[in-house]
């Protein structure tokens, strides 16, 4: 058996790149797929230890994880898509219309 | 008896939220079975339904119940915030009934869609309060949040609105991952998800103390994010200014209740206080108190000075976490308690207070500065006298049962050595003072322009809305022994 | 005359409740203005009139009678029963000091509000109740505290004496020089008095009471204490009392205006002159003087303050009547010549001479008063010119105040046998004698004797400027005397000049005074506490010196400036320069009040406003600035807001890490 | 039946509130202040009827459950096992301060009519919900009660202020609210350290003392009972002296005050001030008193510079508001003086104080409010000679004036003569002779500056601003006080003048209340 540690040095680094895509790109579908990858990071220690735990809990959390990223998504787009329409673009460091 | 598997054991308690998501589909149901729209309906249906969850909620009180393997639990904790955060729920469903009419032009037609996304959060938020296990709180909480993205982003013409929701879904989402890798951390270090589980995972002494606290500081940003705490915060001040203003405050108020009721129940129930995460929670409770008053008393916009003001309140609120310290966790349920009505109080008034400004700002289209509101206090002296009491209650003088709550919180930190967070808080009240007394000046110190807008149109049901909420927070002040013992008792069943 | 027991005390009440009733009355009748002046004049002579005589009827009674017991309490009032402390009461204290003191303010008083008929009245003064009204308060208080039987009570009245000198002075208020005369007037005393007060309160810190008579009064319990050796109020209780009578003599000082709060009587001249015959010469500024000889005990228990009493009297008799010899206003001279008589009161009272300070008072009163009168009469006969410069030749056309006010100049010049002369040479005899037993007594004796041809110098030239001579203006030319209101108070107290030296005539052989005061009482107590002298014999020597320099002084004066038409004293440049000046003493006081006092004020406020509030007013705007700062966290831009949120988990996570210790 | 005489009391200064909003709705503009006079009378007649016939206090209220009188207690709601009451009850040291609130409002009404004409129906409805908020600080006897009550002042204060005041009045308005807030948390924190380390399970004052006596306390946090003692002291004194106010916290005042209107002027001055000093009075010189006395010495020099310093202030002022209010600051230290030398004439000349200041500082600012209205100035070097038109306001400003100065005859003298006389043989205070007679210079500082005022404004050649008469004749466009305007201020007079005569009609009382308090400290020896 792989030892946990792998997947949490994996999930980490792919924590940490989702994170640094987030924190870099400006357009919102990137972000929204780095958000993702972030998310699955999450989900890989999850699966991850309930294997090593041999606790199912940690999977079913996982799928449901998946599907709110799911809907996540769809809610996410349908923002980005009145972003679209208002702005002509979906870059996310234009509407800056608020601050302070 | 019903006997196809269900559990009434499990169904029963969970009466409140079920009536909730039940109307929510309802109205979707006719939605889609009828050709035109029937917004009135749906709001009728979901004032209903909330009246209804409201009585069960009332109705339960007193019982103790396990659901679903103990992933939900029913306790007076929980039953507390259901209140709580239906009684926003029900302030911004009927006020909305007027709002959305006047403010979006289409609003009538969309009125369907608005109704079930307010359900379903509100829904999710009450899961949030009963939630035991870090699977169905990640659940509730994604529950709530989802349609509270789209809510903010609601008007759909209105580039602050778009620009308030893409900011508070981008960040909501990054916040979420955080949330979910710590619980995976946490996961990791305990084996356990559920909240009893864990803390016995720890009291077994047989984790990795380094993840485990990184885990749980990790849940404790994502809920920090929740209640828009600093340096969390940066989504709300303009998720709250360019969201349709009900909507500013339904987030404002009830999402960042449910986000402390969890953070009460998680961080009470799971982690003891041996864990590192009260240095956390005492940063988090001075920087935002702190950082939310200040940055309140330099804005132009009422609407996003009141922004800045809930997330002061939400540093008011942390106090309860953060004095949880090992020498004290005695006297922690005291604190705890105070919080607690301190968050329900909050939720009247701060609600009440944004719908003043859908009134002003929204549905007279007098403006949203400061300098907007004068004379106003003369020209509807019910609604100026609305205000008077949510903004003095808010700073914490006795107009309402802010000053009550706020007070008994301070206490609270006293009671357990945090004199100095208390003496802190203190001096953020007086800061706060400042800008609250501002609109009030504006509204009954000065005059009315010559070219102010005409105030003719009285729209009753955000009128009642606005009363409800006042007449509340003042009687709250006098009738403040059920919230105070209802909230101590809740905590010191949660802490046992 | 017998009064039936208990109608005595009823006549002691009613001696200062009259006067106060009038001022009731007159002050609720003012509101009817001008039609109202007739009745408040009327009500003020009819009460006065009638304390007068009740005051007569109490002091023949006590003259008549002396196996009646005295000091007794005629009424008491408690001020406050103060509770679990000792109460605060208020009583009529009666004995022949106080009935002598009655009669003399109340005849004067009487005498003053007749001639008023002339000086108020006949010139169709507006605001006359008003006048009334304080002329009457005036009267009650001076009464009330003439009768005070404890420290308190004097303090109290002693200040309602001065709030009517204040209204009084300012009684021509639309006059700025009268306001300010006024304002301080009111303020130096008010100086005095704090020091008054505060030997109250230490008194009654000390010993426990402030009565003046009876078991337990201030004497006997400063007496025991300091026969105890305890210690009260931090010191020894000699030192203590030695306190306390300084503290009181303050007060003093400032009523009597001794050296150096004298600067506010010259100038409180700018009230009508029947005031300053009333108030400002023989009542009110006695206050000072009668306040010591009521007190007398206590001084008596310490040879410091007796001593500093002493000094004060001598150098103030000398001091003030410098400043009279070059005043070109009548009422200037006779301001600083007040002054100085005051002085050789109190110069007696520190000598031990109890009996030759209230006789000398009493003497002083009426030919003061006299004087004072004498100059009104002058001074409406000129359309109130008051200059004596444009006066002169008036002994033909004014004959009555003529004589009258050439009696009143010779016994204040100490010319035998007018009153002054008897008066002043017992004074200079109790320092004489004394200074046998306390060699530090020389000095003011000096001083004293060096005053007398002086005096007599100032009065003369008075009298030859305004009298004698040619008329040097044309009102003078043109003066008219007035009629019964002039003549009936000019006559009395000219015939009162001339011989109430004679109630106490030593080297007549007459002790009158002194038997009826029982000071040979007084004296025997000094003498064990002090080791003065317990009986005084007459000084042949020092009487003839005396007189020999006041005729000097008399004559001098009279030759000089009987012919004069113009001011000598031009031939003395250096001198009569700092004399007019008065020494640099009130430039030097309004100075320290106006550049010291009020500018510091204004550095203070200075200080309070930049600083004080300034530090408050920076607490907000630094408040506001960071919070304006700390906003700008809030760029706009969600990528940035999403970096906040990267930036802040790594750094909290590193700080709690580093705390908890896991990192 | 036992009628709850204080409730009633505090209902019916609300009702009237309430009322005066109501009614002023029917009734024109000119009669609100009528109106609101009228239904002032009901909380003033009510409270002077309950100290006559219905007040049997004996001794202090915090010093024995049975002490105050009138007692009435109603559980409001309990946390972390301390029950809150709604709990009221008078004694010898608040029973003249609700009659001097009732008193000073309804004066304070009447005065309001001729200056106030905008919006009189709120303006006359705030000043009786401060009144009725003033009564129930006085009245409250639980500490939260108190603190509700306390609070509760600030918001008709702002208002009042804020709207109807002069050019600055919002930054003045502002500045009272931020300034006193702060420090009432203070307050807040240092009782609640002290509460939650008694031995109590009520938040009763009452019970508090008698804990606090018995030495029932642990220890706070790391501080024993004795550190707890003079740190919940210190922070105490603190909160309650920026109300006072005491220097270095005093700068809230002038503003306020000159920005005020007069008539509230009268009540802040008159009755708002008197907060700070029965708050110093109740908490940290009766349920402190060993801490209260190991520190007099402090709290006397704080007090005698305030005496000096505020005097010296006023001095500077030519705006008679301004020098009104620096004066009350002096007069203040008088009564911190009175406090901390815990002798029988002190404290209960300090309590004394406290009404003769309310009355005389009232009726200063008062006539204050005619001499503006009447001419629109209220700097002294634009007026003169006010004496020769409206000599009957020109009176009272004379009389006002001398009261301050402590004359004898007036209460000011009285109350000042109490606490000197008993500061002076202050066992607790350090060199107490010395420091009594610094203080006391403050007397003739007074004088100084009022008769300043006096005579730039009273004497003099009449003159108004800009307009002057002929030297001996003329008339100016101002008239004196009208009679309706005369009665509060010859009401205000009396009352002076009979505290003054007779002080005991007042001084009885407090003796009774105060006497306890000395006791604590000296043993029934002060």
């Amino acid at each position: 058996m792989v030892p946990p540690s792998y997947y949490v040095l994996l999930s980490a680094l792919i924590f940490a790149i989702g994170l640094y895509g987030v924190l870099t790109r400006r357009n919102a579908v990137v972000i929204l797929m780095c958000v993702e990858l972030m998310l699955n990071a999450a989900n890989l220690n999850i699966v991850a230890f309930a294997a090593y735990l041999g606790d199912v809990t940690g999977q079913i959390l996982v799928l449901f994880a998946l599907a709110i990223a799911a809907a996540e998504v769809a809610v996410g787009l349908g923002i980005f898509i009145l972003v679209y329409r208002e702005y002509g673009t979906v870059d996310v460091t234009l509407p800056r219309g608020m601050r302070w | 008896m019903v006997e196809l598997g269900f559990q009434q054991a499990d169904l029963l308690p969970l009466a409140p939220e079920i009536a909730i998501l039940g109307s929510a589909l309802l109205i979707l149901l006719i939605d889609s079975f009828s050709r035109g729209k029937h917004g009135k309906a749906a709001v009728a249906i979901a004032a209903a339904s909330v009246a209804a969850a409201f009585a069960a909620s009332l109705a339960l009180y007193g019982t103790t119940a396990e659901a679903f393997g103990g992933t939900f639990v029913v306790d007076g904790f929980s039953l507390f915030f259901n209140v709580a955060i239906l009684l926003v729920t029900a302030l911004v469903v009927v006020s909305s009934l007027d709002y959305l009419e006047e403010f979006y032009p289409e609003g009538a037609d969309e009125l369907t869609e608005y109704v079930v996304l307010l359900l379903f959060a509100t829904a999710g938020m009450m899961l949030m309060a009963s939630s035991r296990s870090l699977v169905t709180a990640f659940i509730a909480l994604e529950l709530a949040a989802l349609p509270s993205y789209a809510l903010v982003a609601f008007a759909k013409r209105n580039r602050a609105s778009i620009e308030g929701g893409m900011k508070y879904f981008v960040l909501g989402a990054l916040s979420s991952a955080f949330l979910l890798y710590g619980i995976s951390l946490v996961y990791g270090a305990t084996g356990a998800f559920d909240f009893v589980a864990i803390a016995d995972a720890i009291a077994a002494g047989d984790v990795e103390p380094g993840v485990l606290s990184l885990g749980s500081l990790l849940v404790l940003f994502g809920l920090a994010f929740k209640v828009a705490a600093v340096p969390f915060h940066v989504w709300a001040p303009d998720a709250y200014t360019g969201a349709p203003t009900t909507i500013a405050a339904f987030v404002s108020s009830a999402s960042k209740i449910a986000g402390f009721v969890l953070l009460f129940r998680l961080f009470t129930t799971a982690f003891p206080a041996e864990v590192d995460w009260v240095y956390a929670a005492i940063v988090l409770s001075v920087v935002t108190m702190t950082y939310g008053n200040f940055a309140a008393a330099v804005q132009d916009s009422v609407k996003r000075m009141l922004a800045y003001s809930s997330i002061a309140h939400a540093g008011y609120a942390l106090i309860a976490v953060a004095v949880f310290s090992a020498e004290a966790t005695g006297d922690s349920a005291f604190a705890l308690g105070a919080g607690m009505s301190h968050l329900l109080v909050y939720g009247l008034m701060n609600t009440g207070a944004f719908l003043v400004v859908a009134l002003v700002d929204d549905y007279y289209g007098a403006g949203y500065t400061f300098e907007d509101y004068a004379g106003l206090g003369r020209k509807m002296p019910a609604v100026g006298l609305a205000m008077a009491v949510f903004m003095l209650s808010l700073a914490g003088l006795p107009t309402g049962g802010g000053f009550v709550s706020k007070l008994v919180l301070f206490a609270g930190a006293v009671n357990s050595g945090f004199w100095w967070l208390a003496l802190l808080g203190g001096v953020n009240s007086a800061l706060s003072l400042y800008y609250y007394t501002r609109v009030l000046k504006w509204m009954w110190v000065e005059e009315a322009p010559e070219d102010q807008v005409e105030l003719d149109r009285k729209p009753l049901a955000l009128y009642a809305s606005i009363l409800f909420a006042a007449v509340a927070t003042v009687a709250l002040l006098f009738a403040f022994a059920p919230v105070i013992e209802t909230a101590t008792a809740a905590a010191e069943a949660l802490l046992e | 005359m017998t009064l039936e027991p208990g109608l005595l005390e009823n006549v002691a009440v009613l001696i200062p409740l009259l006067p106060f009733a009038a001022f009731a009355v007159i002050l609720a009748g003012s509101t009817y203005g001008d039609r109202f002046d007739l009745p408040a004049t009327a009500f003020a002579i009819a009460s006065v009139t009638a304390s007068l005589l009740l005051s007569l009827v109490l002091l023949a009674e006590l003259y008549t009678h002396p196996e009646i017991p005295t000091p007794f309490t005629a009424a008491e009032a408690t001020w406050t029963a103060g509770g679990a402390a000792p109460e605060l009461t208020f009583g009529l204290m009666v004995d022949p000091l106080s009935a002598v003191m009655a009669v003399i303010v109340t005849l004067v008083a009487t005498l003053v509000l007749v001639f008023s008929l002339y000086y108020m009245n006949g010139e169709d003064e507006s605001g006359l109740p008003r006048y009334y009204a304080s002329m009457t308060l005036f009267t009650g208080s001076m009464l009330a505290f003439v009768f005070s039987d404890n420290l308190l009570m004097a303090f109290f009245f002693f200040e309602l004496i001065g709030l009517c000198s204040y209204i009084l002075i300012g009684f021509w208020y639309q006059t700025p020089s009268a306001a300010s005369a006024a304002k301080k007037a009111f303020l130096v005393t008010r100086f005095g008095d704090y020091f008054f007060l505060v030997g109250v309160a230490f008194a009654f810190a000390a010993f426990g009471t402030l009565s003046f008579h009876g078991d337990t009064s201030l004497f006997t319990a400063a007496e025991a204490a300091i026969d105890a050796g305890d210690t009260v109020l931090g010191v020894d209780a000699s030192t203590a009392v030695t306190l306390v009578a300084l503290l009181v003599l303050g007060g003093v000082i400032g009523k009597s205006a001794q050296f150096p709060l004298h600067t506010w009587l010259p100038d409180a001249m700018e009230g009508p002159t029947p005031v300053s015959a009333l108030i400002h010469a023989a009542t009110m500024v006695a206050a000072g003087v009668y306040l010591v000889a009521r007190t007398f005990e206590l001084y008596a228990l310490s040879p410091t303050a007796m001593l500093v009493v002493a000094y004060v009297g001598g150098f103030t008799a000398l001091f003030a009547a410098t400043m009279a010899l070059v005043m070109d206003d009548i009422k200037q001279v006779l301001a600083y010549s007040t002054i100085s008589q005051y002085g050789y009161m109190m110069l007696a009272l520190g000598a031990g001479g109890y009996t030759a300070a209230v006789f000398h008072l009493a003497n002083h009163a009426f030919f003061k008063a006299l004087l004072f009168l004498g100059a009104g009469s002058v001074i409406i006969a000129l359309h109130h010119k008051q200059d004596m410069w444009e006066m002169g030749g008036l002994r033909s056309r004014m004959p009555v105040t003529y004589w009258t006010f050439l009696a009143g100049a010779l016994a204040l010049a100490g010319i035998a046998p007018f009153s002054g002369f008897w008066s002043k040479d017992e004074a200079l005899l109790a320092a004489l004698t004394n200074a046998a037993n306390e060699p530090l007594l020389l000095a003011p004796l000096a001083l004293g004797v060096l005053a007398v041809p002086v005096t007599a110098f100032y009065t003369m030239r008075m009298h030859a400027l305004t009298f004698h001579g040619e008329a040097r203006s044309e009102a003078a030319e043109e003066a008219e005397e007035g009629g019964w209101p002039v003549y009936l108070p000019l006559g009395v107290l000219g015939a009162l000049a001339v011989v109430s030296g004679f109630a106490n005539a030593a080297p007549l052989g007459v002790k009158e005074l002194s038997g009826f005061l029982g000071a040979s009482d007084l004296y025997g107590y000094a003498a064990t506490h002090l080791g003065y002298a317990d009986a005084f014999t007459v000084n042949y020597a020092l009487l003839v010196v005396a007189l020999a320099l006041a005729f000097a002084g008399a004559i001098a004066g009279y030759l000089l400036y009987r012919d004069a038409d113009e001011p000598l004293k031009r031939r003395f440049d250096p001198v009569t320069e700092a004399l007019e000046r008065r020494y640099y003493l009130d430039g030097a006081q309004t100075r320290f009040a106006e550049d010291g006092v009020l500018e510091g004020s204004r550095w203070v406020n200075r200080f309070d406003v930049d600083v004080v509030d300034g530090l408050v007013d920076a607490v907000s705007t630094t408040a506001l600035q960071s919070g304006d700062a700390l906003r700008r966290v809030q760029t706009g831009v969600v990528r940035d807001y999403a970096a906040v949120i990267a930036f802040s988990v790594v750094v909290l996570a590193l700080l709690v890490g580093l705390l908890g210790g896991w990192i | 039946m036992e009628v709850p005489w204080l409730t009633l009391l505090l209902t019916v200064t609300f009702a009237a509130a309430v009322a005066t909003l109501a009614v002023g709705r029917y009734v024109s503009d000119e009669r609100t202040g009528h109106v609101a006079f009228a239904l002032s009378l009901a909380p003033l007649l009510l409270s002077i009827y309950i100290w006559l016939m219905e007040f049997t206090a004996d001794g202090n209220a915090l010093l024995g459950a049975d002490n105050a009188a009138l007692q009435e207690s109603y559980s409001w709601f309990t946390f972390a096992g301390y029950e809150v009451q709604y709990y009221v009850g008078v004694d010898g040291i608040s029973m003249p301060l609700v009659v001097l609130t009732t008193l000073l409002a309804s004066a304070a009404i009447m005065s309001a009519w001729p200056s106030i004409t905008s919006h009189r129906k709120e303006f006359y409805s705030l000043v009786l919900f401060l009144e009725a908020a003033l009564i129930g600080v006085f009245v409250a006897l639980d500490l939260f009660l108190f603190f509700v009550f306390w609070e509760a002042v600030l918001i008709p204060m702002y208002f009042l202020i804020a709207v109807w005041g002069g050019s600055d009045r919002r930054y003045a308005a502002m500045k009272f609210l931020i300034y006193t807030n702060p420090a009432f948390l203070v307050v807040f924190v240092s009782a609640t350290a002290l509460i939650f380390s008694a031995d109590v399970n009520t938040l009763s004052i009452v019970d508090l003392t008698a804990a606090v006596h018995d030495d029932a306390l642990t220890g706070y946090f790391g501080l024993t009972p004795e550190q707890l003692k003079l740190a919940a002291f210190a922070g105490l004194f603190i909160g309650f002296a920026v109300k006072v106010p005491v220097v270095p916290f005093h700068t809230w005042l002038p503003d306020a005050h000159v920005e005020a209107p007069s008539p509230v002027s009268v009540l802040l001055a008159g009755v708002l001030l008197k907060m700070g000093t029965y708050g110093l009075l109740r908490f940290n010189f009766t349920v402190l008193p060993e801490a209260a006395a190991a520190v007099a010495g402090l709290v006397a020099a704080v007090g005698v510079v305030s005496v000096i310093y505020g005097a010296l202030l006023a001095m500077a002022q030519t705006d008679l508001k301004r020098i009104v209010a620096y004066s009350s600051i002096s007069s203040m230290g008088y009564v911190l003086l009175g406090l901390a030398a815990y002798t029988y004439y002190s404290v209960g000349g300090a309590t004394f104080q406290m009404i003769s200041h309310g009355l005389i500082s009232g009726l200063m600012f008062m006539v204050v409010g005619v001499v503006y209205h009447e001419t629109h100035h209220r700097d002294v070097r634009e007026l003169s000679g006010l004496w020769r038109q409206t000599p009957v306001a020109a009176f009272i400003f004379l009389a006002a004036a001398f009261a301050y100065m402590g004359l004898p005859g007036m209460s000011g003298f009285a109350a000042e003569a109490f606490v000197f006389i008993g500061s002076a043989a202050s066992t607790t205070i350090p060199y107490a002779p010395l420091v009594t007679m610094t203080a006391m210079f403050g007397i003739v500082l007074v004088a100084g500056y009022l008769l300043f005022a006096l005579q730039k404004t009273l004497f003099g050649e009449l003159r108004i601003g800009e307009h002057q008469t002929a030297a001996d004749g003329g008339s100016l466009d101002v008239s004196d006080v009208s009679l309706a305007q005369a009665v509060p201020l010859f009401a205000l007079l009396a009352a002076i003048v009979l505290l003054g005569v007779q002080p005991d009609v007042v001084y009885d009382v407090i003796a009774d209340g105060t006497a306890g308090v000395v006791d604590l400290v000296t043993g029934g020896d002060g």
